[in-house]
This record gives C-alpha cells, sequence and structure tokens, in this order.
C-alpha cells in the first residue's frame, strides 16, 4: 500500500517542479528627490510603468511608480490620453504607495476597452490637487509637453506621457496553475480508489480502537442487568454525521441483540427515528434474534434542542442505563447529555464532527470518535466500496502533504539555515509554487 | 469517604445558582481589579489622543448581538474619547445585524457627550459592497455612501464636506466579530496605507496577532479584556471593566470545579482500588 | 416610552429563557417556540430584502437583466415538492444549488484552505533560536496530527508512536478551544446579567 | 423519461464542471461566473427558505388541528412568525427598508431577537460550570492534557491571570500560537480533504444521498 502512495507522489513532484516561473524585472526609473525640483529644473522624465494586469478579465492597467522617500508625502494625480480625450482617472493619489489601477468596475463597464491605446501622465503636488486644476487639465487648450502648471496655490508638475498601452483579458489564469495541478492529482486519487474498491479489491482500514470500546460497554452493561442508550444528537438524515451515527447503531445494536438486552434510541427528528427503526430491526434478525425487537424502544422526543436534552435527561434518569452511546450532530445541548450519563454512571461513548463540541466529550465521556474518526469506523463497519475509497484516497493526500512538508523542512534547514544558494532558491520556489 | 460521595451528586442547579452569583456580585461590588493596559490596546489610545483637532475617524461595524458584550464597551470608549478630543467619528456598517447595536452606542455617547449630528458625528449605515466598497473608499466615500442611514444626502452634513477618501481619515477602527478585517488589512491597509487598528472577539485576536507585529494595523483590542483596558486608559470603567471581574471569578470557579470533581474522582478510584473492587 | 416597554419585554424573556435551568417549563416553552416563530419571519424579511428583491427583481425591472429568468425558473420548480404529482422537478434545481456548491468546494478548498495552510507551514529553520524551534514545532505538530487521522495502517511501531503525539497536539488544541469556548459564553452570560441588573433593574430604581 | 434521475445528476455534472472551469479563466464569460453563480445561489436558496418555512408553519398547524400537548406554544410560534412578517411589510412600505432604524422591525429585533438569542447562547455557560464539577474528570492522559490547556487558557486570558504571574499570559500566547495553531491546521486539512472528497463524488454523479 505505502509503495503505491511514493509511486503516486513522486509523479506529482515532478509535476510541481517543472513550472518555475521566469521573475518579471520591472524597470524603473527613480525620481529627482525634491530638492532639485525647482519649477525650470530637470522634468521628471517618462515617471510612469504601465503594464497590462495580468491573469484578469480584460480592461485594466496597471500604473506603478518609484517614489524617492523624500517624495514619499506628495499626491500624485494621474491623466489619461485616449486619442484626443483626456480624463483624470486618479486624484491625490500617496506619491509612496507606488502604484495605482485603472480598471473598470461594475457601474462603469466601458472605462478601459480592451486593445485601444492609452497614454498615461502624472501629476504632481504637493497638496491636494484644486477642482480647478482638475478641470483644466482636461480640456483641450492644454499642450500637455510642458514640466509645470501654476495655478493661485501651488505648482504641479508634469510627467512626460508614458504610453500606449493596451489592456487585454488572458484566456488562463497563471496564479492559480498549482490549484489546477493538484485538482487533477487528487481526482485522479479518488478514481484510481473508488475502481479498485468496486472491482472488490479489500482496501485495508485499520480498526478504530473506539468499536472494541462498543463491544466493553455493551458487555458490562448487560452484566450490570441495565438497558444501552444510543443518542443520535439533533441531526437530520441528510447530515453526514446523523449517516455515520446510524451505521454505527447497526453494529451496537447488533452487539445488544447477541447480548439479549433492551437498546433505547431516542431521536430528535421523526425521519432520522425511522430510520433508526430499520436500522435496529435488521440489526436484530441479522443476529438471529427478531422476536426481542420492540419497536417503541426507538421513540420521538421533540424537535427542539434543548426540550430534547431535558426529554432525554429525564430517560436516562429513569431508566439508569449502563452505557451511553453519543454518536451524530451535536451542539449546546451535549455538555446536559454527557453530564447526566456520568453522574448515572453509564460507560459513555461519543463521536461527532463538531469540533466545537469535541473537547467536552473528550472531557465528560470514557471514549470519543473525533472527525474523521468516526466516518472511518463506519466505513471500517459496513466496508461500503464508495466511502472506502474515499477514505483511502484522502488518506493518499495525506502522505503527499505530509512528504511535501517534510521536504519543506529539509529545504527549510539547508536553504535559509546554511545559506545554501540554490537550495535557498528552491526553497522560496516550493513557497511560490504552494 | 461518605462527603464526597454526596458532594459529588450534588444537585445540578446549586452549581448553576453558584455560577450566577459569582457573575453579579462583582458586577454590583465593581471590584478595583489592576488591569495593566498591555501594548497593542494603549499604541491604538495613544494614536488616538495625538490625532489634531477635527481630524475624522472611519469606525467599521463588523459584528453581531452574539458578540456584543465583547465590542460595545469598547466602541462606546472609543467614542468618548473621539468626542473629548474634538475628533469626528464616521461610522459605516458591513454587517447588516450589527447596524442597530452601533446606532445604539453612537447615539448614547453623543448624547452623553452633546455632540451634534452632522457636525461633530456622522452615521452613514449599512452598504452591501464588502471589498468593491472598501476599493471604491480609495477614490470616493460618495459612490457608496451618498445617504447617510437616515437616506439624507451627505452633502447636506458639513462633516462630509472634506471627506473623499481615504486620505481624508486619520484612522479606520474595525470592531470585528468574523474575518471582515482581512479584507480592510489588504485593500484598505494594503493598497491605500490607510492606518488600521482593530478590535477582535476574543476567540479570534489570537489569529491577528501577527499584523500587530508586521506593522499592518497600529494596534489590536481582544475581546472584553481589551475593551476593559481601554476603558482603564480612558479612566471610564463601564462594562467591560466590571464585566472582567466577573470573567475572572467565574473562571476561577470553574476551573475550582475541575479540580475538585478530579480530586473526588481520584480519591474515589483508590478507594475502589483499595478494596480490590467489588 | 416604547425603550422602557421594550427592555421590559427584552428581560422577560430573559428570565423566561433562564427559567428552563430550573426545569422544562412552559414560560421556557413559550420563550423558545417564540423565538423560533420570529426568527423564521425575520430570516425571511431579510432573505426577501437582501435576495430576492435586490438579487432578482430589480434587476429584471430596472435593467432588463432576462438572464435571471434561469435562477428564477429553478426556485420556483424547487416549490413544486408541495405539489406530490410533480415533485420530482424540484430534484433538477436542488441538482443545481448542489452542482454550484460542490464545484466551489473543489476550488475553494483547494485555493481557500489546503494549499495555503501548506504554503505556511513550510517555514524557514534558520540558526538555534526560539523561532526555529517553534517553526520546527509547528511543522511536526501538522504531520503528527495528519498521521493521527491516517486510516490505512495500523498504529504500530513509528506511525503509532507519531499518532500518539500528534493525539497530543490534538488534546492542546481542544484545551484551548475548551478554554475560549468558556470565556466567549461567560461573556455573554455577564452581558446578560448586566442588562438586567442595570438596564432593567437600573431604570426602576 | 424526464422523472428519472439522469437529468438531475446531468445538471450537478455540467454546473459543477462549468464552475471549476470558470475559475481558471478569467476571460469575458468566464470571469464573472463564480460572481453570477453565487448570486443565482442565493435567489434559489431565497426560495427553499420558503420550504423551510412551510414545514415548519405545517408542523405546528398540525400540532395545533390535534391538539397536541404543547398546541398552545405552538399558537404562540404562529402569531410571533405573522407579527414579524407584518411587521416587515409595513416597515418597508413606510421607511423603504424594513431594516429602517425607525421601523417596527428593527424594534423587535432590538427587543427580541438580540435578548433570546444571546439568552439561549448563554445558557451553554451554565451546563459549563455544571459540567465541569461533575463530569470533567482527567480519566486519561488526553483528557489531562486538555483540562490542563483548558485551565491554562483559561487563567491567561483574565487579569487574574497576570497576577498569578506575568508569564502566564505569554505561555497562553505560545500555546495559541504554536501547538494550537499545528494542531488546527491538521484537523482542518483532514476535514478539508474530506469536503473536497464530498464535492468530487456529487460531481461525478457517485454520491447520490442528497437526491433521495
Amino acid at each position: 500500500m505505502l509503495r503505491r502512495n511514493l509511486v503516486i507522489f513522486l509523479l506529482s513532484a515532478l509535476a510541481l517542479f517543472t513550472f518555475a516561473f521566469p521573475q518579471e524585472a520591472a524597470s524603473s526609473s527613480t525620481l529627482p528627490d525634491s530638492a532639485s525640483l525647482t519649477p525650470e529644473g530637470s522634468s521628471l522624465g517618462s515617471f510612469l510603468h504601465l503594464s497590462d494586469i495580468p491573469n484578469d478579465g480584460g480592461g485594466g492597467i496597471e500604473i506603478s511608480w518609484e517614489a524617492g522617500d523624500s517624495l514619499s508625502n506628495y499626491f500624485i494625480t494621474i491623466v489619461r490620453r485616449e486619442g484626443d480625450k483626456r480624463k483624470v482617472v486618479a486624484t491625490d493619489i500617496l506619491a509612496s504607495s507606488g502604484q495605482a489601477r485603472d480598471v473598470n468596475s461594475d457601474e462603469d463597464r466601458t472605462n478601459i476597452k480592451d486593445g485601444t491605446e492609452y497614454y498615461y501622465t502624472a501629476v504632481l503636488s504637493e497638496f491636494m490637487i484644486s477642482q480647478e486644476m482638475i478641470d483644466y487639465l482636461t480640456c483641450d487648450s492644454l499642450d500637455m509637453k510642458v514640466f509645470t502648471i501654476a495655478d493661485s496655490s501651488q505648482v504641479y508638475v508634469l510627467s512626460d506621457e508614458s504610453g500606449p498601452v493596451k489592456s487585454k483579458a488572458s484566456w488562463f489564469n497563471l496564479e492559480r496553475l498549482t490549484v489546477l495541478i493538484s485538482a487533477i492529482i487528487i481526482t485522479f486519487l479518488f478514481l484510481w480508489y473508488f475502481q479498485l474498491a468496486k472491482k472488490g479489491k479489500d482496501l485495508y482500514i485499520r480498526k478504530i480502537n473506539g468499536l472494541d470500546a462498543v463491544e466493553e460497554a455493551v458487555g458490562r452493561s448487560t452484566e450490570m442487568g441495565k438497558p444501552i442508550m444510543y443518542i443520535l444528537g439533533i441531526g437530520y438524515v441528510t447530515d453526514i454525521p446523523t449517516i455515520a451515527g446510524l451505521t454505527i447503531l447497526g453494529r451496537v445494536a447488533k452487539k445488544v441483540a447477541e447480548y439479549e438486552t433492551k437498546i433505547l434510541v431516542p431521536s430528535y427528528d421523526p425521519v432520522v427515528m425511522t430510520t433508526a427503526q430499520e436500522v435496529v430491526k435488521e440489526a436484530y434478525t441479522e443476529a438471529g434474534r427478531p422476536d426481542i425487537y420492540n419497536k417503541n424502544d426507538i421513540m420521538y422526543i421533540t424537535q427542539d434542542q434543548f426540550g430534547y436534552a431535558a426529554g432525554v435527561d429525564g430517560m436516562m434518569m429513569r431508566e439508569k442505563p449502563g452505557a451511553v452511546f453519543l454518536q451524530g450532530l451535536f451542539f449546546a445541548e451535549s455538555l446536559i447529555l454527557a453530564e447526566t450519563g456520568h453522574s448515572i454512571g453509564a460507560i459513555q461513548i461519543a463521536g461527532t464532527t463538531e469540533t466545537a463540541q469535541l473537547p467536552f466529550f473528550v472531557a465528560a465521556c470514557d471514549y470519543t470518535l473525533i472527525g474523521e474518526e468516526m466516518m472511518a469506523a463506519s466505513v471500517y463497519l459496513q466496508k461500503d466500496p464508495l466511502m472506502l475509497g474515499s477514505i483511502v484516497a484522502e488518506d493518499g493526500m495525506k502522505v503527499i502533504i505530509v512528504v511535501i512538508l517534510v521536504l519543506g523542512i529539509v529545504l527549510g534547514i539547508l536553504g535559509p539555515g546554511f545559506h545554501i544558494g540554490i537550495i535557498d532558491k528552491l526553497f522560496n520556489l516550493l513557497i511560490e509554487i504552494l | 469517604m461518605k462527603i464526597f460521595e454526596k458532594l459529588a451528586h450534588i444537585d445540578r442547579r446549586f452549581i448553576y445558582i453558584l455560577i450566577a452569583i459569582v457573575v453579579i456580585v462583582p458586577l454590583l461590588l465593581k471590584p478595583k481589579l489592576p488591569i495593566i493596559p498591555t501594548k497593542p490596546v494603549k499604541d491604538i489610545y495613544e494614536y488616538v489622543e495625538n490625532l489634531p483637532e477635527g481630524s475624522n475617524v472611519l469606525i467599521s461595524i463588523d459584528y453581531d448581538a452574539a458578540s456584543m458584550p465583547e465590542q460595545q464597551p469598547f466602541l462606546e470608549a472609543l467614542l468618548r474619547q473621539c468626542f473629548r478630543n474634538k475628533i469626528k467619528p464616521v461610522m459605516i456598517v458591513q454587517w447588516q445585524l450589527g447596524a442597530p447595536l452601533g446606532t445604539q452606542g453612537l447615539e448614547k455617547i453623543a448624547r452623553e457627550c452633546n455632540a451634534v449630528y452632522g457636525v461633530d458625528y456622522i452615521n452613514l449605515g449599512y452598504r452591501p459592497g464588502y471589498v468593491a466598497q472598501m476599493v471604491g473608499l480609495g477614490r470616493e466615500i460618495r459612490d457608496y455612501f451618498s445617504m447617510d442611514y437616515r437616506n439624507v444626502s451627505v452633502d447636506s452634513f458639513p462633516i462630509m464636506k472634506n471627506i473623499h477618501n481615504y486620505n481624508d481619515f486619520a484612522l479606520l477602527v474595525g470592531l470585528e466579530a468574523g474575518s471582515t478585517y482581512l479584507a480592510w488589512v489588504e485593500y484598505a491597509g494594503g493598497r491605500f496605507k490607510q492606518k488600521i487598528a482593530l478590535a477582535l472577539n476574543a476567540v479570534s485576536a489570537p489569529d491577528a496577532y501577527y499584523f500587530y507585529q508586521s506593522k499592518q494595523i497600529i494596534g489590536l483590542v481582544g475581546g472584553m479584556k481589551g475593551a476593559a483596558e481601554y476603558e482603564v486608559l480612558e479612566n471610564k470603567a463601564d462594562l467591560a471593566v466590571a464585566g472582567m471581574a466577573s470573567q475572572s471569578y467565574s473562571h476561577i470557579l470553574i476551573i475550582l470545579f475541575i479540580i475538585f470533581g478530579n480530586i473526588a474522582y481520584f480519591v474515589e478510584k483508590n478507594r475502589k482500588k483499595k478494596e480490590g473492587g467489588k | 416610552m416604547a425603550t422602557t416597554i421594550g427592555i421590559w419585554i427584552a428581560a422577560g424573556l430573559t428570565l423566561f429563557i433562564y427559567s428552563f435551568l430550573y426545569k422544562d417549563n412552559p414560560f421556557y416553552k413559550f420563550a423558545e417556540h417564540l423565538y423560533v416563530g420570529i426568527t423564521a419571519g425575520y430570516w425571511l424579511i431579510y432573505t426577501w430584502a437582501y435576495t430576492i428583491q435586490p438579487m432578482l427583481l430589480d434587476p429584471i425591472i430596472k435593467n432588463k437583466e432576462f438572464i435571471l429568468i434561469i435562477p428564477a425558473f429553478f426556485g420556483i420548480i424547487m416549490l413544486t415538492r408541495w405539489f406530490p404529482s410533480i415533485s420530482w422537478l424540484s430534484r433538477w434545481s436542488i441538482a443545481f444549488t448542489v452542482g454550484i456548491g460542490a464545484g466551489l468546494g473543489v476550488t475553494g478548498s483547494i485555493q481557500g484552505f489546503i494549499l495555503p495552510q501548506m504554503k505556511s507551514t513550510i517555514l524557514p529553520l534558520t540558526g538555534f533560536n526560539f523561532a526555529t524551534f517553534n517553526n520546527l514545532l509547528i511543522v511536526f505538530g501538522v504531520i503528527t496530527t495528519l498521521v493521527y487521522f491516517y486510516f490505512s495502517k495500523e498504529h504500530r511501531g513509528v506511525l503509532g508512536k507519531g499518532a500518539k503525539i500528534g493525539m497530543t497536539f490534538i488534546m492542546i488544541a481542544f484545551g484551548a478551544s475548551f478554554g475560549y469556548t468558556v470565556m466567549a459564553r461567560i461573556s455573554l452570560l455577564i452581558g446578560r446579567i448586566y442588562f438586567l441588573i442595570f438596564d432593567w433593574l437600573g431604570s426602576i430604581f | 423519461m424526464l422523472k428519472s434521475k439522469n437529468i438531475p445528476l446531468a445538471i450537478t455534472f455540467i454546473v459543477g464542471l462549468i464552475m471549476i472551469v470558470s475559475f481558471f479563466i478569467p476571460h469575458r464569460p468566464f470571469g464573472d461566473i463564480e460572481t453570477i453563480s453565487l448570486k443565482w445561489y442565493s435567489i434559489i436558496a431565497g426560495f427553499t427558505m420558503l420550504l423551510g418555512v412551510d414545514s415548519l408553519l405545517g408542523l405546528h398547524f398540525r400540532k395545533i388541528k390535534r391538539r397536541e400537548e404543547t398546541w398552545i406554544h405552538s399558537i404562540v410560534l404562529i402569531a410571533g412568525f405573522v407579527l414579524v412578517v407584518i411587521a416587515g411589510v409595513w416597515g418597508t412600505v413606510q421607511y423603504g427598508s424594513a431594516f429602517d432604524e425607525r421601523s417596527f422591525f428593527t424594534y423587535i429585533y432590538n427587543y427580541f431577537i438580540v435578548p433570546l438569542q444571546a439568552t439561549m447562547f448563554s445558557l451553554l455557560a451554565f451546563f459549563v460550570a455544571s459540567a465541569a464539577y461533575r463530569a470533567f474528570r482527567a480519566r486519561n492522559v488526553d483528557a489531562a492534557l486538555l483540562l490542563i490547556t483548558a485551565v491554562i487558557v483559561m487563567l491567561g486570558r483574565v487579569p487574574v491571570g497576570e497576577l498569578i504571574s506575568p508569564y502566564l499570559p505569554r505561555f497562553t500566547d505560545w500555546i495559541m500560537e504554536v501547538p494550537q495553531m499545528a494542531a488546527k491546521r491538521g484537523i482542518g486539512l483532514g476535514i478539508y480533504l474530506g469536503a473536497l472528497g464530498v464535492s468530487i463524488r456529487i460531481i461525478l454523479g457517485i454520491e447520490r444521498s442528497y437526491l433521495s
């Protein structure tokens, strides 16, 4: 079994490493510091750096610039030119933020049309740009070649026009390549194990140690001549933990039939009750004791969370079961049930996927099936190929994850740890790929 | 060994009364617990304290009734501080279910500090939009908030005259019960360099701690304990400070229950073992 | 005036619910059923105000987005469950929603959780300091927890020890979640009792 | 033919596949399929809400008709439902939105739903207290470890913790940031792998329980 997982792992590791990403070298012209920036002084040059936003649905231009720290609290207003039409696309952006995006928003879908050429100019100002200045920037008489424009309050410095730039939509989002590869590997793993399970090849699932606690609990309870109580929680038939709870009920009922004692199943939902009655009846016939199956032992209490807890509590105090099973979907009411079960001295075996309730079950019950363990227990009992295949496939994925993490440790120690150049690069590559 | 036997089976209701007493008494007596403000909370307090008069603070309500005891006290303490320093809170809401709570807190403290609506503070209420709205606030707040929470145009209020985008807000304070703060930090902080302070429920506060270490947020208030620290800084002890006493004593009571219950359990087990078990 | 009545109603309902602590009684049942009824009505209005109207009716009426007929169609045939003879039609819309959910489930769990969590568990281990110790412990914890949930092989030998250590990590995580849940619920209790004492009784005396 | 299960299974397969494919293609029609499908999902969920409300009201009407033991409370439930719906409609008519501050609908939210919800949640504080005394036992090493960590975290998060020792809160922070983080991640990976498995089985039509 482990050998096959290793083969699968090598295949996936190979696929992951062949896709190294070329680093985009961003050339940039640094801005002269403010001292030399006098009205007649040197111009900003083609200050803005333009590119189409990659991996997007089009209609997006990335505008970035390098602002020297002396200019970090200046403001930048960006003017776009399309043919002879000019438009102010962004005002008063902090120079230190280093980038802005001119994109289509939900309201205005035609701001940027793919494939058309745009030219951008930056207007640098010490204070917020005035409204007249904004109007002036877009009027036709303005000649954009001039370096500085002054208005009543301050001097604005214009950069050269940079461009042209076109926006385009990309057909494949490169950033999500790793997700694609992982999805392919995982789906392949699932299908592989489904076929095996369907062909009847018995895939091995270890015995969940909670299950032999079931044997012991039912045995001890019958010695004391006490009934067994099985509580399915407040889930519905469509909830996965309730389905798993019903499977485990089948096993417990079969054991109870063999020991010829009584099993009580108080239910929260009528549909779950009828299903439970079917499961118990079938288990009793399987154990060869259909005669002692009593339909009324599986009864409906109420469909209200704490009302159900109070009802089951009362029954526990009256019937004093020797063993209590809490298997299914539980919320805050689980505490009342587990507490009363403990106070009457019953052996309690709990199981749920609700991570919020698990700590309380672990503290209050003798044995707890934690999340996935409950699923595995129901699969161990019922050997349904559908579930068997998926549990083993998930195990396969866990092997892949663990191996990649171990690889991370090795690279982590050698790369950053001992500063071995190439391993360091490999280490960062691994992080970037994920 | 009889008493362990009897005590192990005392009635559940007696314990309910005990926990109720341990919560009620400190609320009434308001004992002076030494609440020492920690650095992440002090950073927010000092930042707001040194803001120039008339600067605006954007407060986002991202919690609902279930986390009211942990968030409302901090909201009220922060608003008191703002009004005292003539700082103008602007309230917006990302979680609709929190809108009534935000409004309640704002109106209560505004009345207390007799602040004038539309001049000293304003409540813009809830608008859908989430991330798109956060980015939109970088350009013009009126794209998303053209009306206040009573559908009155914002331009009819003097406070909104020079408020356009993040540049006009000295600080963004997010009161968070869920993970909306991740979007605030990524968009408002990352893209528009907006200074951010966060108040989170006790459960999720540890997850946001590394934002504070990496300086992406200026400070972090965690649960009712953080709120109590802020009330101590604002030296107006209220729900959170009183609550912290009850919280401390309830925790101690539950811890004693666990310890005592286990002592009885182990004594019982040894007794059974000594008798060789029936 | 309305707020004082409101405070009395809220205080009454709070005491009705807490009466369950004494024993299950008609007062508790009254408050509980009222709660179920009111929240059902609240979410119906909420769904209308924030889903049906803004996403379906307004777009169709105002800006003629007739493509929304498709979800409306699937929504309406969902209601065929009321008529047993044609209730099989509702399976189509269940299939449609489950299809969307499953599609999002596949990409969402990989991109939203599995890859980022793996990425943040690959940590630099530089020098013998506290940070490296922590990083190593985190990666070791994640690995042993996964080993605990490994079902394809018997937990014996190295795998057995790994699972045992994994169990320790799980127990620490459960202990922390136990502590936080207790803290959050006690905060809520304090909030309720603060309301009863100061807002309610406070308004009388 | 129309009644057979193949059509729903085909719908699930096609819709699931489109969702997955459009995740990788940002270009025009595919790029915003995800946002559109989320909107459609909530529209259909809105209609499903009617089914839920109907089954709830139907259950309680039957209880009243058959004079079952708690039939009076069923009347209270239905009355509460009708009251809120009328308030919602009236609020929408009067203020343009039921959720407006001044509407009776918001009044019901503030003075009925908030107290009821907060009180229901706070009940757990009582149950935990009594379970702590009567049921939480360190019966094995694991349970002991759990209880000890719980005690440390509970002390570390309240001012009393700092009184005991200034290192306690820092130790609690360490527990939260290292061991607890690692285990939460491991458990989370397990759960999401399971969810991934369910999603794949549903799309491929292997898992059919939702159609029963």
